[in-house]
């Protein structure tokens, strides 16, 4: 995709505006269609197009793998954490009406946190399953899968799938 | 008209008996998953046509109030969502499985696979009994 | 305030370890931290066993939103009793697992194993736990989408494609399911099963509900492998890892069947899924031919963790065969089965990953002469083995006795004769792996064959102790398993 | 259709097409979620997934009656559910009856969101939507055991053992 000028100067131009149609999904879904999980996708769909247009090792400087499990991780910890903190201030696991200080406040507060938890692990997730996907075309990794081998193949030797 | 009200259903069985026959009868993995994939959105058309009401409308208070304003039922939604949720899952998992037989065996046929897995079972079995 | 929060905590602590353990990113640490996390949840289990049993069954509302709106949990005797089994199977795998996953998984891939691991448990417990139909299905899915995973790590390549046939098995069933909630849901409107047990009866003879019951019983008994919907469990055992078969033997089937007792017993109630539906004649033949023909190509197998597949196809034919009975006695034999397998079909699978360890396969030709080379695995193997045939002092005697007791108690006693019977084929089986340890000379100039190590051996024992111990002792699962079995039929309890 | 190309681009438009339909029965949320998903993400990983294996399906003659027999049964089954249904948009039917009310009547005054499938997601079906995270999340999970590799270091040669006790496994 080095040469085509036309689609890097739109997918330039497309990949802000989609961040930010995917904020105003993600914020804009106490009020309208959307919410985390639809805003995830979209900001994961970001990263996709940016991956595909300019490259996975540009894509995968952007947000290196590091970080990316850690949001993976951090969004359902949140999630689960507006639980706990629930609990620690004497509701039931979940119980959002606990969190601020009358029900409906605690209300939004602990939708606006699930939902930030929600986007923040599918975003994640998504350009987790794109990058794997598409680094398993780039041969010059290492392949480490002992499994992968193909020796079962039906002229390799009868044990050599089980070797340890 | 008693089946024109529950045309609805009719297509969701059709495009159930379509995914199913797909995955339980094509050899091709992809095209099991893809299978896979109508058999779950009929059952996704099966819920959200059950919370539609009849001059219902989306169930999002409007601005400036709800005086008279029907509602489809929320929770068929509500569940839909989460079963999209665990459908592209599925998929992103069966396709990653995929790419992992092709690496392999060099084929995603089902029967492909199996002449080779026998061939190895043959082989692996030549000292001992057949199983 | 533990005390109050204990059913959430049950979920929540598995739950949220998960993600912690993809953090943790050193093996060790990874290990340590499920090892401990897998500990902590069988106390927790161990806890609400004993609440349900001295105080009754409790509700846990979840965002504390009453029963048809928020989604509850529901706790008595017998999913208190499946949560004990679990979270014991997790814990006491845990330790075994580090050695053995040390040989068989990459190493880049352990710390994720881990994480797969801690959210397949996390899975199971919350099916067993929750008391919202729909709110099975989504962690069905996550306890099912974490094996295939854990089912692919196997070694063999053959293991892929085991994990992509349960993939496509393990998503119809989950499909099937998912119909008959919204069948169910959409002639009463509520998806909480007590809420559902309450409105059902009012619509049971419509279509969408006999409708709603094919679907979800089929689907069921795909996911808990009742013969011949069993197709996908015996590669996916024989070549999943080591430690991942022996959890999910012991474990994932064993939530299915509560799943089907849950739904048909107190959801459907018993009236109708026996009287309007001739279920149990269904069981009662599928489940004998379940027995018998997996029992006769068990006999036929080389590999032996697929021959031990094929015997768990068996012993889930005793499961559902007491299902068919319909009584408490069946039951009750029915759940302290479930107890009883669980255990013993864990020792034995982790028999062979010891074996797997130390010489690289588990078929019978590879395995001659290692009696000698690992005596303490494979007496543990006999042990267990003979738990499995129904020899008295093990706890597989006990649930036969209790199975042919209560069979005879219907008068069926030509079923009581072809379990007798479908018990020499259990003898055939093991003895042929026992004929090969014991009987038959390895190559003795072959590359020295060492024990496992210790910490392979103490788990084997723990659960091979189990199996002896809970052969003569036998208060705690009769006497849970016996309420369980009272509770369902909606007597006492 | 032995193009598995045109195969996962008629797949695709089905979905968009069912997102349309959902739009149609007042399903907006579920409508852009699977617009979002089914024509985006399963679209984008099945082209990933057919870049990296074949894109051709091999003709076979395969004695299909048993499936036939199999879908027919199951078809046969639901038709038969089916017809006992509550008429499409029949405002009596029991799924509007029961539970449903209190969403749509106290959950704007008792939460204060208007989009009540928001509100019933996230607060009266939390924990759902946290077992649905916890299933996106093992997805995560599952396709780096199955597609992940040690993470390619440009220094991998003399960081082989330090690289490799790092669990994590991107790309």
């Amino acid at each position: 995709m080095r040469h085509h000028l036309v689609l890097r100067v739109v997918a330039k131009l497309l990949i802000p505006l989609i961040m930010l149609f995917a904020l105003y999904v993600q914020f804009h879904g106490d009020y309208g269609p959307g919410g985390g999980f639809q805003a995830g996708v979209i900001f994961g769909a970001a990263f996709i197009l940016y991956a595909l247009i300019f490259g996975l090792d540009n894509a995968q400087k952007v947000v290196p793998s590091g970080y990316l499990m850690a949001l993976v991780s951090a969004g359902l910890l949140l999630y689960a954490g507006v639980g706990f903190a629930a609990m620690f201030k004497g509701g039931n696991f979940l119980d959002y009406g606990v969190l601020a200080g009358d029900f409906i406040a605690g209300q939004h507060l602990g939708i606006l946190l699930v939902e930030l938890g929600v986007g923040i692990t599918v975003c994640a997730v998504m350009i987790v399953i794109f990058f794997a996907f598409a680094g398993r075309g780039n041969g010059d990794e290492e392949d480490d899968d002992i499994a992968t081998s193909p020796d079962l193949s039906p002229d390799s030797s009868p044990n050599s799938a089980r070797e340890v | 008209m008693a089946w024109l009200g529950h045309f609805n259903y009719w297509i969701f069985v059709f495009l159930m008996m379509a995914g199913f026959y797909t995955v339980i009868a094509r050899g091709n993995l992809i095209k099991k998953i893809v299978g896979l994939n109508i058999f779950q959105t009929s059952v996704f058309l099966l819920y959200i046509t059950m919370g539609k009401v009849s001059g219902g409308t989306a169930p999002i208070v409007p601005e400036g109030g709800s005086e008279g304003v029907v509602y489809s039922n929320p929770i068929p939604h509500v569940l839909i969502l989460t079963a999209i949720v665990v459908g592209v899952a599925t998929t992103a998992l069966g396709l990653a499985l995929i790419v992992r037989i092709h690496e392999a065996y060099d084929t995603i046929e089902e029967d492909e696979i199996q002449d080779i897995e026998e061939n190895a079972n043959t082989l692996e079995n030549s000292g001992g009994q057949a199983s | 305030m533990i005390a109050a929060h204990l059913p959430a905590l049950q979920i929540a602590v598995p739950l949220i370890a998960a993600p912690i353990c993809l953090l943790l990113r050193r093996e060790n640490l990874s290990w340590a931290w499920a090892t401990f996390i897998s500990w902590v949840v069988f106390a927790l289990a161990w806890v609400m066993l004993e609440k349900t049993l001295t105080g009754g069954a409790f509700n846990y509302e979840l965002g504390g939103w009453e029963a048809p709106y928020g989604i509850e949990y529901r706790v008595d005797a017998l999913n208190a009793f499946i949560l004990l089994i679990v979270a014991a199977i997790g814990a006491v795998v845990m330790p075994y697992a580090r050695a053995s996953v040390a040989r068989e998984i990459p190493e880049h891939k352990r710390g994720l194993f881990y994480t797969a691991y801690l959210l397949c448990l996390t899975g199971l417990l919350g099916i067993t736990i929750t008391g919202d139909a729909f709110n099975v299905f989504v962690f069905l899915e996550i306890s099912s989408l974490s094996s295939y995973a854990l089912i692919a790590l196997g070694r063999d390549p053959k293991a892929l494609t085991a994990a992509f046939q349960y993939l496509i098995m393990g998503t119809i069933g989950a499909t099937f399911i998912l119909i008959g909630i919204g069948l169910m849901y959409q002639m009463t409107g509520t998806l909480n099963m007590a809420d559902l047990a309450k409105r059902l009866p009012a619509v049971e003879d419509t279509r969408p509900v006999l409708a709603a019951f094919a679907f979800f019983i089929v689907g069921v008994c795909l996911k808990l492998a009742l013969f011949p919907l069993h197709l996908w469990l015996p590669n996916a055992y024989a070549y999943a890892p080591s430690v991942v078969t022996a959890f999910l033997a012991a474990t994932a089937t064993k939530v299915s069947i509560y799943v089907l007792y849950r739904f048909v017993f107190t959801i459907f109630g018993q009236s109708f899924s026996f009287d309007v539906i001739p279920l149990e004649s269904i069981l009662l033949v599928l489940s004998l031919a379940g027995i018998f023909a997996a029992s006769i190509v068990a006999i036929f197998q080389t590999n032996v963790k697929r021959l031990l597949a094929y015997s768990s196809v068996a012993q889930i034919g005793y499961i559902m065969l007491g299902v068919a009975l319909v009584s408490v006695a069946g039951l009750t034999a029915s759940i302290l089965h479930i107890f009883n397998h669980a255990i013993m079909k864990g020792a034995l699978f982790l028999c062979m990953g010891a074996v797997y360890y130390q010489i690289g396969s588990v078929k019978i030709e590879d395995m001659n002469g290692i009696g000698k080379k690992m005596p303490f695995t494979m007496f543990a193997f006999v042990i267990a083995g003979l738990g499995l045939i129904g020899v008295p002092l093990t706890v597989g005697f006990i649930s036969k006795w209790y199975l042919i007791t209560a069979v005879l108690e219907k008068g069926w006693w030509p079923v009581a004769v072809l379990i007798l019977l479908s018990s020499l084929l259990a003898v055939i089986y093991i003895w042929r792996v026992v004929e090969a340890a014991y009987f038959k000379a390895g190559d003795s100039d072959d590359v020295v064959v060492k024990e496992a190590p210790v910490s392979m051996l103490i788990p084997i024992y723990v659960l091979t102790g189990a199996s002896v111990y809970f052969g003569i002792e036998t208060s705690l699962p009769l006497g849970t398993a016996a309420e369980a079995a009272k509770q369902l039929m909606g007597i006492g309890g | 259709m032995h193009n598995l190309f045109a195969a996962v681009m008629l797949a695709g438009i089905y979905s968009l097409l069912m997102a349309s339909i959902f739009v149609i029965l007042d399903a907006v949320d579920v409508a852009f979620t699977e617009a979002a998903v089914g024509a985006g993400i399963s679209t984008v990983l099945m082209l990933g997934t057919l870049s990296l294996t074949k894109s051709r399906e091999k003709i076979h003659v395969r004695p299909s009656i048993i499936p036939l027999i199999v879908v027919v049964a199951t078809g046969a089954m639901l038709l038969y559910g089916a017809s006992g249904m509550p008429e499409f948009n029949d405002p009596n039917a029991p799924v509007h009856q029961h539970v449903a009310p209190r969403y749509i009547n106290v959950s704007p005054v008792e939460i204060g969101v208007p989009n009540m499938v928001t509100s019933v997601l996230a607060s009266y079906r939390g924990y759902d939507t946290l077992g649905e995270l916890t299933v996106i999340f093992t997805a995560g999970v599952g396709v780096l055991l199955l597609l992940g590799r040690r993470r390619r270091s440009k220094k991998a040669n003399e960081t082989e053992d330090s690289a490799s006790k790092e669990p994590e496994v991107s790309t």
